[in-house]
């Protein structure tokens, strides 16, 4: 959060913000060239693990059930392109506002309660949705995973192909967008009460503020970039499955939030980028110990990292700056 | 004159625990009112009730005329009814500025706005720095809260509260824990609060409730044991039984 | 200092990430990759340890080069069914690893993620196990050796009825091969003379099931015909079985060999005992070459209770490749390599084996089984009959 | 009828598995305010030393659920002093990531030492054999899970409501400088209920392994299960737990019996309307 900074100054810092993300989204494209699926699905678990720390890190409401809202937006968009609606802009329309919907319910469920049992309701919403859409299984595929999507070329030009270079310049495009999105409403009048009812609930209500009402907001929103995020993982990969909306896929984007440091949407892009290389090397060259390894991460960032890479980096930037912004609780 | 706020009967049991009985004052526009009591006479709990936090056993509480009594918090600080905390609540990362300009901002209706720039409404910024001049936070309005002396936190909770333009103001000990060099600011800042203004302060410190109320009220034991001026305050052999009575329990 | 660490250690990094993602970019010139794609870890990790230990049971008895071309076997890992990832993993060995052969694939929905790649690759897929019929009409690149349920389901229609079964209770997994199993077992029990009374399906995750058991005791069958995935679940569900006395009751349960996987037969010991199936391959097979297959897969797989029949999918599909390896002389081109291989057939440590020209599946022996000791005191699945020549009549329907 | 009671049967069985599992968990969630995700990892850990103490030591399974108590708290009480020791005050978010953290190290570890596979602990004769309730059969072991959960239920309420240690746990739990100043050791009461909680799990994993099997991943595979269980009892109560147990189990079996082919699906409902209805859990306490 910038103390007083100027409007122009954070612009700028902004537009520095995501010149970087640009600039390292391309720079993988020249350099990876041959991983381009890779990379596509990073961006994809990127968008879903954005739309976690809008809720866990704006609103400090803990959720192990965000895949509900990735795996919405998936099924959605692959459910609309089987059934021939093929463009690509529209399927990432189709699959935000799946997540939205999604999002409006979901929240309206998990506001009801508090605390841990909060926690609960989310793993059982997404539990529930991970059973209904395995029932379903003549519009989804069921345990089969819905296939035979073919996307149309995005605008009409480029192909969604073996090599997947449209669909990452797509992905990395609409990441660009929604992060500038983002960053805009975080700090809006909005976003500034969304950190408050965080911080301090009982405050935001003495202003005469109702929690429910903007906790619910939020909750549309992460929908949304989360239902893009699936939709994306639906047009690139064009398959969708169960796994998709699991609890398997919350707790992942979970420990990539907090990896990466939660409450500055930084930190959910260099969680989900570290976590994602680090799976793609280690499982490959021995799948075995790459559960002992995230286990071992996990338990040293809880010990000695609890703000998260970003928020470790940030600590030592600002050393000599004392009592940040939700410090110490 | 009818008045702007009125308790009436106000009562709170925790299971048989009588922690409030039968409350009843009332308040003018412009009035000053102190309500003093030892520790545990309830004020806590009727802070509370007033503010809708917890719902009375009976009784009922009016603002201007209307019954607010089934009103949630939020409703009524809405309806003008607005408090400080007794402990300073705020952001420790934000600015003076910024909580005075989301304060404004949620009275305009503006505050969960999702497409508008938290600081580009020039509108709230200018009148929060009127605001914040008037109680001599103007330099530190840019610095962080948790960077500034607990006097000017305390300040900023009242700028909280007047950037509400509320009708009846609840301050709960506005000098609490401020130290004794700090606490003419604070006088200062109470003495310029808007005259139309009701104010009903709580508040330990004698010599505050003796400068700053017109009439003062003594709670002691959940019930109203006194109402009146504040020179007599000191005479009243009942007050003088409950605050005695309470130092010699709390002694024993 | 931060800075100082940042310049040293950031290039070094990158190179490192560079280095391992583009790993093995600079092949060889004459050594062919193949790309497996499988469940190395996970709760299926069991599954891909076979595919490897078939793998290289063959190549450590046909060695490691083919017509002069070296064959380099490129593992990926796939945990659990995820299309998805399943995608991503194949697109990239084809893609960057440059794979001329795609093999392996556990489970149906990661084959039917890959399929569509392959045209475009010029790469063929040859299935290891992953069991559901409909995979090989979504590409003509698919060539399989592993099994279809149709295929080992069909016979045990006609064995139930021989043993004076005819009302049964089905229960699948419900997903593709589960479906497949269905019907297929209701065909053949209707066209033997029997019917099934009540078809269940159940979800993959399922792991109790009493309130199953009771079903099957008030719909008053006589047999019970059930298909799992091998793991947890097919564990449990025996146990179940003669847990809740249905066994001593008399209900006789017929299923695919998926149920009594030689890995899972300690386990299940007496509780499996008697039970009949039907499959393609049991590791106590009597054969010469399966012996010798036995002895190079317990070597590869490290230890003799974990062999079971993705092994001999996984060396058999080594086998239909070397053969495409050999009719391509070494250059990529996938639909000249299927072609190579149909109507192809050769002895497998299963039996004969012959790879259907029409619909580049496996036609192969089916074998009836009875869970028994052997000489030893091991629980194996004993062959009682066989039924030769068995194609996939899910696709031939 | 005779359904009914086969399927109340059924459920009661599964139920009491769920409940002695899951009773020990919601005492550290209850009382130690520790949301531990790797409750089910200990259980597993338990089930692992059972089924190598019976199956390939030939110990027997008595002996087998005794070595695996012992043993699962032994590996248990230096994580407690390591690590849980530092989360006890720390957020649930805090909590929830150290606790997957130390069940991804089990299951990575346990796969690389015992394998993949499933591991059966073999059953005494008595209790493998089934017993005719008249209207069916039932495993012995069946009716030896619902006696062992209610003794466990019987036992845990006396030792909390009725003993001395129970009452310094109470006092340590409300307020633990308190308690403290009282000369109650309060690290050891914690390290102590910790201990008992983790052989309970391990006693659960060991006799509900004939409904939940043992193997690698049944640390994650239930870990939502026992979790969901003890958040609708409402953490800390003992009756809560049971009765959850008994209530979740109920609608599981009933609806695997009804309804096979929608697995989970009503389980989950029933927890999102009980949760919602009742968010501190069916005897949740105050706050």
């Amino acid at each position: 959060m910038p103390a007083a900074a100027s409007g122009s100054r954070t612009l700028g810092r902004d537009l520095l913000g995501l010149a970087l993300i640009a600039l390292v989204g391309l720079g993988g494209y020249w350099l990876f060239p041959d991983n381009l699926a890779f990379l596509t699905r990073v961006i994809s678990v990127a968008l879903l693990v954005l739309s976690l720390d809008l809720i866990v890190g704006y609103c400090g409401i803990a959720s192990l059930g965000q895949g509900a809202l990735y795996g919405a937006g998936a099924y959605a968009a692959g459910i609309a392109c089987v059934h021939g609606i093929t463009d690509p802009v529209l399927l990432i329309l189709i699959g935000a506002a799946a997540g939205a919907v999604m999002g409006l319910l979901m929240g309206a469920i998990m506001l009801r309660a508090h605390g841990l049992p909060q926690l609960v309701l989310s793993i059982a919403i997404v539990q529930l949705l991970h059973e209904a859409a395995n029932k379903a299984s003549s519009i989804t595929g069921g345990s089969d995973g819905l296939s035979g999507m073919s996307p149309a070329p995005l605008f009409g030009v480029f192909e969604f192909d073996l090599w997947g270079r449209s669909a990452y310049l797509f992905g990395l495009g609409l990441l660009l967008i929604v992060f500038a999105v983002l960053r805009f409403v975080t700090r809006s009048p909005f976003g500034m009460i969304c950190r408050g009812l965080k911080e301090d609930p009982l405050r935001i209500s003495a202003l005469g503020i109702y929690a429910f009402p903007v906790l619910l907001n939020m909750f549309v929103i992460s929908g949304t970039v989360a239902g893009m995020g699936g939709a994306l993982a639906a047009i690139a990969t064009q398959v969708v499955g169960l796994d998709s909306v699991s609890f398997e896929v919350s707790a992942n984007a979970l420990v990539m939030l907090v990896l990466g440091g939660i409450g500055h949407l930084y930190g959910a892009l260099i969680g989900t980028v570290i976590f994602m290389a680090l799976e793609h090397i280690v499982a490959a060259i021995n799948p075995f110990h790459w559960m002992t390894l995230v286990g071992a991460v996990l338990i040293a960032i809880v010990l000695f990292a609890p703000r998260g890479l970003s928020g470790t980096l940030d600590e030592l930037a600002r050393l000599l700056t004392r009592n940040r912004w939700g410090a110490g609780r | 004159m009818s008045p702007v706020f009125e308790v009436s009967g106000l009562s709170k049991a925790f299971g048989g625990l009588k922690v409030n009985s039968d409350i009843s004052l009332a308040m003018n526009e412009g009035e000053r009112l102190a309500l003093i009591g030892p520790n545990g006479a309830g004020k806590t709990t009727f802070v509370n009730l007033v503010t809708g936090r917890i719902p009375p056993s009976a009784g009922s509480v009016h603002l201007a005329g209307e019954d607010i009594t089934k009103l949630g918090a939020v409703k009524r600080v809405r309806r003008g009814l607005v408090r400080t905390f007794q402990v300073t609540r705020l952001f420790p990362d934000l600015t003076p500025e910024e909580h005075v300009v989301m304060t404004i901002l949620q009275r305009l209706g503006r505050a969960t706005r999702i497409f508008a720039r938290f600081h580009g409404d020039s509108a709230a910024t200018d009148e929060a720095a009127e605001i914040l001049a008037t109680l001599g936070l103007t330099e530190v309005a840019r610095r962080k809260v948790a960077t500034i002396a607990y006097g000017q936190q305390r300040l900023l909770e009242i700028a909280i509260a007047l950037a509400q333009r509320p009708k009846v103001l609840l301050l709960d000990e506005p000098a609490a824990g401020v130290p004794s060099s700090d606490t003419p600011r604070i006088e200062e800042a109470l003495a310029s609060l808007p005259a139309s203004l009701a104010v009903l302060m709580i508040e330990h410190d004698m010599d505050l409730v003796f400068r700053f109320a017109r009439r003062v009220v003594v709670l002691a034991a959940g019930e109203l044991i006194f109402q009146g001026l504040p020179a007599e305050v000191a005479r009243d052999p009942k007050v003088r039984e409950a605050y005695l009575g309470s130092y010699a329990h709390a002694g024993s | 200092m931060t800075k100082g660490f940042l310049n040293r250690w950031l290039p070094a990094g990158a190179l490192a990430l560079a280095g391992a993602l583009t790993l093995g970019a600079s092949a060889m010139a004459d050594t062919i990759k193949v790309g497996i794609i499988g469940p190395f870890s996970g709760p299926f990790a069991l599954q891909g340890k076979n595919f490897q230990a078939g793998a290289e049971a063959w190549l450590a008895q046909n060695g490691k080069s083919v017509a002069g071309h070296d064959i380099e076997l490129v593992y990926r890992d796939l945990p659990t069914a995820n299309p998805q990832q399943a995608r991503a993993l194949a697109q990239e060995l084809i893609v960057r690893d440059k794979v001329q052969y795609l093999g392996g694939v556990y489970f149906t929905p990661d084959a039917m993620a890959i399929t569509p790649l392959l045209k475009q690759g010029n790469v063929p897929l040859v299935i290891f196990n992953a069991a559901t019929s409909a995979i090989m009409t979504s590409s003509p690149l698919v060539v399989r050796t592993s099994f279809t349920l149709s295929q080992t389901t069909t016979p045990l229609g006609k064995a139930a009825v021989e043993r004076g079964v005819k009302k049964f209770v089905s229960i699948v997994s419900d997903y593709g091969p589960g479906v497949d199993a269905e019907g297929a077992f209701k065909k053949a029990i209707e066209a033997a003379g029997g019917e099934v009374k009540e078809a269940i399906r159940i979800p993959l995750n399922t792991t109790e099931f009493s309130p199953i058991m009771q079903r099957i005791r008030d719909a008053g069958a006589e047999g019970v015909f059930a298909f799992l995935p091998s793991g947890p679940p097919t564990l449990g569900f025996v146990k179940a079985f003669s847990d809740t006395g249905l066994k001593k009751a008399g209900v006789k349960l017929f299923a695919p060999g998926d149920l009594t996987q030689e890995s899972d037969l300690p386990a299940l010991g007496e509780a499996a005992a008697g039970l009949i199936t039907s499959f393609h391959y049991a590791v106590s097979h009597e054969s010469e070459i399966n012996k010798r297959f036995v002895a190079a897969g317990e070597k590869a797989i490290g230890a003799p209770d974990l062999l079971s029949f993705p092994a001999v999918g996984a060396y058999d599909g080594l086998f239909v490749i070397s053969k495409m390896i050999a009719a391509t002389a070494g250059k990529q081109d996938a639909e000249k390599a299927v072609e190579a291989v149909k109507g192809l057939g050769w002895e497998s440590p299963r039996g004969p084996v012959k790879i259907d020209p029409e619909t580049r599946h496996i036609t192969q022996t089916i074998y009836l089984r009875e869970v028994a000791k052997d000489a030893q005191g091991r629980w194996i699945n004993k062959e009682i009959a066989s039924v030769p020549e068995q194609k996939d009549s899910g696709l031939t329907k | 009828m005779q359904t009914a009671l086969s399927i109340a049967v059924d459920a009661l069985a599964y139920g009491m598995a769920l409940f002695i599992i899951c009773i020990g968990l919601s005492l550290t969630m209850g009382l130690m305010r520790v949301v531990n995700l790797a409750h089910g990892a200990f259980a597993m850990i338990g089930g692992y030393i059972a089924s190598y103490a019976a199956r390939d030591l030939g110990l027997g399974y008595a002996f087998g659920i005794v070595l695996a108590m012992i043993g699962t708290v032994l590996i248990a009480v230096p994580l407690e002093r390591l690590l849980y020791r530092r989360i006890y005050d720390r957020s649930e978010l805090s909590q929830v990531l150290m606790t997957i953290g130390i069940t991804f190290c089990v299951i990575g570890i346990t796969n690389y030492f015992f394998g993949p596979t499933l591991k059966t602990i073999p059953l005494p004769a008595e209790l493998a054999r089934s017993v005719d309730l008249g209207f069916r059969g039932i495993a012995g072991h069946r009716l030896f899970v619902i006696a062992s959960g209610l003794v466990v239920a019987g036992g845990l309420w006396f030792l909390i409501e009725r003993t001395g240690f129970g009452i310094h746990l109470r006092a340590a739990v409300e307020n633990a400088p308190m308690a403290r100043a009282l000369g109650i050791r309060t690290e050891i009461i914690y390290a102590a209920s910790f201990a008992l909680a983790i052989g309970l799990a391990a006693f659960g994993g060991v006799v509900g392994a004939e409904f939940l099997p043992i193997e690698p991943y049944y640390a994650l595979r239930y870990m939502v299960t026992f979790l969901v269980v003890v958040s609708v009892g409402g953490a800390g109560s003992i009756p809560g737990a049971l009765a959850a147990c008994l209530l979740l189990g109920a609608i599981d079996v009933t609806a695997r019996y009804l309804v096979p082919d929608f697995g989970n699906f009503f389980f989950y409902l029933a927890v999102i309307l009980v949760v919602c209805a009742f968010p501190r859990g069916l005897m949740g306490r105050a706050q």
